[in-house]
């Protein structure tokens, strides 16, 4: 039976991924972190914030958790995403995949990452000096 | 018939909760969408929203009942 | 200017390749994990046995990384492999890359577990339950 | 002349380190090669091996000097 680990959570922990993903048949696991950076189109970004609609976002992470289980038949899977206040290098979001072979963990875990940022009701706020920006919201 | 707005769809009705008295009968997705458009010019400046039904995404012609969850969705920009 | 974390150690910590990767400018981070697997053609593995030419390896490992960081233009790399007995589920090497944009990241840590795997003088003894075989050494 | 065994190919001459005295006079890697192929028979079964010389993969014509560091490199499998 395939582990599933989802949660919209206050602040990610790196540390544990691995306890998570690891697994007897499983000779991959990749994980992604995706981090606050210092430069957005060469103007500063002092702050980010995620706000998400919460029962959603885990009912969509669940659904492509299990696409990607099906898909790549992983042992396990990682999904989390930090909301609130984050600063720069803090790390807002950590998805892995576990699986028999390379190839195998490193296209889920793509998947993981590239789906979650197409589906899941989370909004980021990119706060400059001057101005506040809800991302992707405008043309 | 409650709706939920989250993100920049918040800050365009100015409130992340309303409750809607005057939309038709046997409203669909779309006929919120179009209600909400009409009412808040703001909404057709965006890139585009969805309307979820009960935490999952419905189409336009979806039909809205009195008890479901509604939440407005806008460009969602996660990771 | 880019960090390389390149070792031999002989044991794996996984707990603490975020801080190794983590940085100021990066926005993606991805991270590949090997680990030994129960099964592997339908045989049963007792254990893992890995010996390297540690200065060579060293050399090869730090010539992918600057390989890396020059194509893809990272700001951390991380490449470390694991020495001696292993047991089922323990890691044996980690590799990970930093980058702005999550592609990048994604791309750079295929090629140096792909590369490592082709070019770095470490040997792997398969422990069945009554033979030993050395990956890879015959046709 | 000193040379370092990994691996397999420290099974097959049964020691990680032989001194070689009677390879011929400016040997090449290629003649190394040749060398233990002809005195180890089990070297011709493996699917390939590579020589390093001072740590690096060495190419067949790289003459070997009596100071450097020659090392036998057996199909590699980490990872």
């Amino acid at each position: 039976m395939e582990k599933l680990n989802i949660e919209i959570v206050d602040t990610i922990d790196t540390s544990n991924v691995y306890a998570k993903l690891s697994h007897a048949h499983s000779g991959g696991i990749c994980v992604f972190i995706g981090a606050v950076r210092e430069f957005t189109a060469n103007e500063e970004v002092v702050a980010l914030e995620f706000e998400t609609y919460k029962a959603m976002a885990l009912k969509e992470m669940h659904k492509i958790a299990e696409e990607a289980v099906k898909k790549w038949n992983l042992n396990s899977v990682v999904i989390e995403h930090a909301v609130g206040a984050k600063k720069i290098e803090e790390p807002v979001v950590i998805v892995g995949a576990s699986s028999a072979h390379r190839p195998e963990c490193f296209d889920a875990c793509r998947y993981l990452i590239d789906t979650l940022k197409e589906r899941v009701p989370i909004w980021k706020k990119e706060m400059f000096k001057n101005k506040e920006v809800w991302v992707s919201a405008h043309p | 018939m409650n709706v939920l707005f989250f993100g920049i769809a918040r800050d365009i009705v100015g409130a992340s909760e309303l409750t809607i008295s005057d939309l038709i009968k046997n409203p669909t997705v779309n006929d919120l969408k179009e209600y909400l458009i009409a009412k808040y010019s703001d909404f057709s400046k965006l890139t585009s929203f969805a309307v979820a039904v009960n935490s999952e995404y419905a189409k336009d012609n979806v039909p809205l009942e009195r008890n479901d969850e509604i939440a407005i969705i806008p460009p969602v920009s996660g990771g």
